[in-house]
């Protein structure tokens, strides 16, 4: 789960980390209302995506009027596919000096990593390719946390010597939001050090691993249903499907998350663009089939949909029977292409046949098919 | 021969009278994979498919000398399980759970280091089986021969349907690994190959890969300084779109990092023939 | 610092271990009152030290009458040197079973050792003694506390599966204690196994390291003054020495801790007996030793002093000024021998002569003259 | 010859710039050892006492070369400095600091295992002196004199009496190690002790023990196993009573252990004299 700013903050803040003061606006009257309260704002869009400043979803606001306007232009707005649905109205800060400060999960180390660089303000990535130099680095072992040696010789390392006691201290509590709330990432960028010499966070990113929501139902509660982006993924999360938007026309589903990625990759192959991906899981059970077939179909871009399965427990005549059920139950029309293969394939196949559901005998041939039959905007 | 696991090899089962695990011990007994017993925190000194059943794993490894684990326990209790294996001694864990937490893994691997005998695959994985002998996990039987393809993969599905082509081609398999779809893994693709380099059994190698980390860029790494098999290379998610997760938690493209893109080049450059689709695998490793 | 029972309980229930409802008690009055809260009570004497049961400072009121007539017998009452300050009503439990858990600093080992047996309400020492094997040991990683899979197989070896799952959870809890409060030293004993199956602490012990004040200001304030025991050592420590009262007549002062034990045993040795332990630590600065002997000459059963200081970095006749500064300020008219050593201990000794105290040329020889000085009654 | 200290060795103080920390420096530097820098966070690149000051132990190692560290920083960033120190490859670090945290010590000695290369001596404790050469810590020089008797000592000033005594006496030490009052200690008596036997130089010993804990039974035991060195043993605190800690933390006795009477008996069970006076121990020890 993405955080947005304003929420990666407050559990920032829980963590004893310094943010300025600000209000969520979801209409202009609240953000006159922010206004009249904090003063001069920045009004920024809440969208888990970052870029947001290039694409104008970052507005100054020096008086009330200013904040009503910026809350105008900037909700609904469009920010790499993200409808905007409130902003963040944040005091303005005497910036001094700006630097970076974050965590992620390093792969290929198994292990977190600590970032920090006197090159705030930029994109770390950036800074990473430009002058990875500029970036020091910390692996602290798991069970013990960053000790207070290696962050100072972290901070150092960083060239921030002169300000190694309030970073020092911030870092040691912006690292409790691994242990405490299961964050995969976590950034404050700017970390801003202002003209009176306050360390506070501008910025802040905060990334929880979904695999954790049965720690932290509090965050899932407080945070989880406020903003989910697309529509069809935020259904399809209900019904506990893997499901991924991709902006094509042609439904996939497959059973297991490499299965259903060559499909995708097979589709493009064959000429044709994937509408998602959804993976159903191991199994191919009917209801399960019924559901990813439901999400699919509330998108009105798709052309047909493709489904491939490899019958691992369930028998090739059990899922044929249950994709025909799904079928009907759902009055489809469009059309449908299935490649199934495992224990009594043959005999699903025939199922399918007798249905009107035209079986592919291997995946590539079931892509070229469905693309196909998009094409000439057939019904099945 | 084989590697890892073969007809000799004892076996507990973590979690054996849960549902899953009850059912893939039955499976995991049909192919005649030496299964000695199980635990289940409670149920310990009853027995379970004819099996004993103990509290703990010490209490397992003591009474039946087993030496590999097949893990089917809830994700809230799998890191403590894979940890609880490993100080038991229990030289091969596999741990077919998904949905762990990633930062219990992460003290899950920094555990491990003190207890260097203990081999993790997985999380999140199907586990291994080698074939006519045994397996520890949930790869379907079925879709195996025995022969001489080592195969060793992060996806389930994807690699039944590439088991299933070998077979059915006559190509059959000393073992295959599903090393699992998660960021934080026990073995790595570059593990298993190395194990698969120095079985003389296995002639020919299958990888299937996906997007996301850079796993498979080590392997590769690892077979470009020599490798006296035949290797054919498969990486799924070559449309996938960046920052997306697609479905497994690895699988995902981070600015260049972890492409499709990526692996295929570091695999042609390593002198690994690449499949553009999984029906090409059969074909270019004949 | 060993905390009284109430407290301890107070510090386990903010862990989240259960705790009978209980009340302290300074009169009959308040122990009325709380009988009419809590009905049928134990009525505990708060002392922190073991075996005041046998002491008779544990009384079962059924009646407001009991309750009042116990706390008059135990309020006042002396256990093993301990006047006994206040009481702890607690509700009685029903209980089914006894059970033993705590840890300790394992010295040998270097480590924290969790103790859990299923023969509970005996004394653990005996228990150790008598039946070894009756006691289950984990010593968990200090970094990473104990595992869940070690706290069950601690809990299996202890012959207690049928409570694996409330017991490991209590065990989990209480070892909080160590990294939250920097405990050394936790018992539950017994912990208690009710009639319906509750598992809750039914007395409990607590040592907090002194050395970890500076972390836990919020204990020390709490539970710092509530009860000290000697008078000396409550003076003392106010004035920062090191001091344990040993009740002879014979008052000693040295620096360094093992000068000053090696001082006790030579008084002993000559004879005599030491009224106390005082190490007034490297230094022998003149404003310590006068709060030293202030702090001895307080108590009326002392009948002479002996002082034994290596020079270290202080100059032997600073020392001696420093003494006899002391004397003169606190118009002591005791006798006082004393032994010092180091640079310039010459130029000290004819100080002290001067001044009509009369050094020892060896420790030896200074225990054998303050001895003799004490049992004549003489003043020096 | 010595053990662990002679005048090549490079040594830093952590906490240089402090009071204790300028002090003893300067004490260290007046015996002639080999002080070649210190640390204090944010006095980095600047000079103090002659000597450059380096943000971190890291820093400093790399600078200067150094092998050995003496810690003065206060208590509640003692355990850090000596991790530090540990990590930054130092191989002897002397902690005189008092008042550590037990637990924050119980967490040193778990880190120091995966740097087995650092002997830490103390905390709490006046540190090593390898009389006319080099010293770590506060023995003060004029009590010691170069010579045979190898010392090693729980306590501060009865150390410096003792060895005051012997040097008096003629009988000058080869190097006196005071391992600290603290229950929880880096090197204990037996690790000192075995260094000793190693070392031609020493032929005699002197132990000097407290009540509290058991090192002493466990020198005790390891020189039973067989000695080279004439060695003579003390233990204060004969007298002391059972559940009161005299001074040092780890001075006390907790039912039969811990005793001076226990502690006594081990050493002459191991052949070694005891005195029972600070007195008889050049007497005995001739």
């Amino acid at each position: 789960m993405k955080l947005l700013e304003y929420q990666a903050k407050e559990v920032l803040a829980s963590l004893g980390i310094p943010i300025p003061p600000g209000m969520v606006a979801r209409t202009p009257d609240e953000a006159v209302a922010a206004f009249s309260k904090l003063g001069p704002v920045a009004v920024k869009a809440q969208v888990p995506v970052g870029g947001r400043g290039k694409a104008g979803g970052i507005k100054l606001a020096k008086t009330a009027d200013e904040a009503r306007n910026a809350v105008a232009q900037i909700i609904g707005m469009d920010i790499k596919g993200f409808k905007v649905p409130l902003v963040y109205c944040e005091a303005a800060l005497d910036i001094e000096r700006e630097i970076y400060v974050g965590f992620t999960v390093d792969r290929d180390a198994r292990a977190n990593v600590l970032l920090v660089s006197a090159k705030g303000g930029m994109d770390i990535e950036q800074v990473a390719e430009e002058l990875p130099d500029a970036i020091a680095r910390l692996y602290p072992n798991p069970w013990r946390g960053p000790l207070d040696f290696q962050l100072a010789q972290l901070v150092y390392d960083a060239g921030l010597g002169d300000l190694a006691r309030p970073l020092t201290a911030l870092i040691k509590k912006l690292y409790r939001a691994i242990p405490d709330y299961d964050a995969l990432t976590a950034e404050i960028n700017p970390l801003v050090v202002t003209k009176n010499g306050d360390v506070i966070a501008g910025d802040a990113k905060l990334e929880i691993d979904d695999n954790s929501a049965w720690r932290h139902r509090e965050l899932e509660q407080r945070y989880g249903s406020v903003l989910e982006g697309d529509p069809y993924e935020v259904e399809a999360k209900k019904r506990s499907l893997t499901y991924v938007s991709l902006g094509g026309d042609i439904g996939i589903i497959g059973n297991g998350a490499g299965l259903c990625m060559s499909t995708l990759d097979l589709v493009q192959r064959a000429g044709g663009q994937a509408a998602n991906f959804c993976d159903i899981g191991g199994g191919a059970k009917a209801e399960v089939v019924e559901n990813a077939l439901a999400v699919i179909l509330m998108n009105p871009e798709v052309k047909g949909v493709l489904i491939n399965v490899f019958g691992g427990i369930t028998r090739g005549d059990e899922v044929a029977k249950g994709i025909v059920t799904a079928r009907d139950n759902l009055k489809m029309k469009l059309p449908l292409v299935v490649r199934m293969s495992g224990t009594r394939e043959e005999e699903g196949r025939q199922i399918l046949r007798q249905n009107g559901i035209e079986p592919g005998a291997s995946a590539w041939e079931a892509a070229q098919k469905i693309v196909e039959l998009t094409r000439a905007g057939v019904k099945a | 021969m084989s590697i890892l696991l073969d007809s000799t090899t004892k076996v507990i089962v973590q979690g054996i009278t849960g549902r899953e695990g009850s059912f893939h011990t039955e499976q995991m007994q049909a192919l005649g994979t030496k299964v000695v017993g199980g635990t289940s925190p409670g149920k310990g000194g009853t027995t379970h498919l004819g099996l004993p059943v103990f509290n703990t794993v010490a209490d397992a490894v003591e009474a039946t000398g087993a030496g590999a684990s097949g893990i089917f326990v809830p994700a809230p209790f799998a890191a403590d399980a894979i940890m609880e294996a490993a100080a038991a001694g229990i030289t091969l864990i596999v741990c077919i759970t998904e949905g762990i937490p990633i930062q219990d893994m992460i003290r899950v691997k920094d555990f491990l280091r003190e207890h260097p005998q203990a081999r993790l695959i997985g999380a999140n994985c199907p586990g291994l089986i080698t074939p006519g002998q045994a397996k520890i996990g949930i790869i379907p039987q079925r879709i195996t021969a025995p022969g001489f393809v080592g195969m060793v993969s992060r996806s389930g599905t994807l690699t039944y349907e590439v088991g299933s082509a070998l077979s059915a081609a006559g190509m059959g398999q000393s073992t295959i690994v599903g090393i699992g779809g998660d960021p934080v893994l026990g073995m790595t693709f570059s593990d298993v190959v190395q194990l698969f380099e120095n079985d003389p059994a296995t002639t020919h190698l299958v990888l299937i890969g996906e997007i996301g980390g850079s796993v498979e860029e080590h392997a590769a790494g690892l077979i470009a300084r020599g490798s006296r098999l035949k290797t054919v290379a498969f990486i799924s998610g070559r449309t996938a779109p960046e920052g997306k997760r697609m479905g497994h938690a690895g699988a995902i493209i981070s600015g260049n990092r972890g492409t499709a893109k990526s692996k295929e080049e570091a695999f042609r450059k390593a002198g690994v023939a690449v499949a553009e689709t999984t029906d090409e695998i059969v074909g270019l490793l004949r």
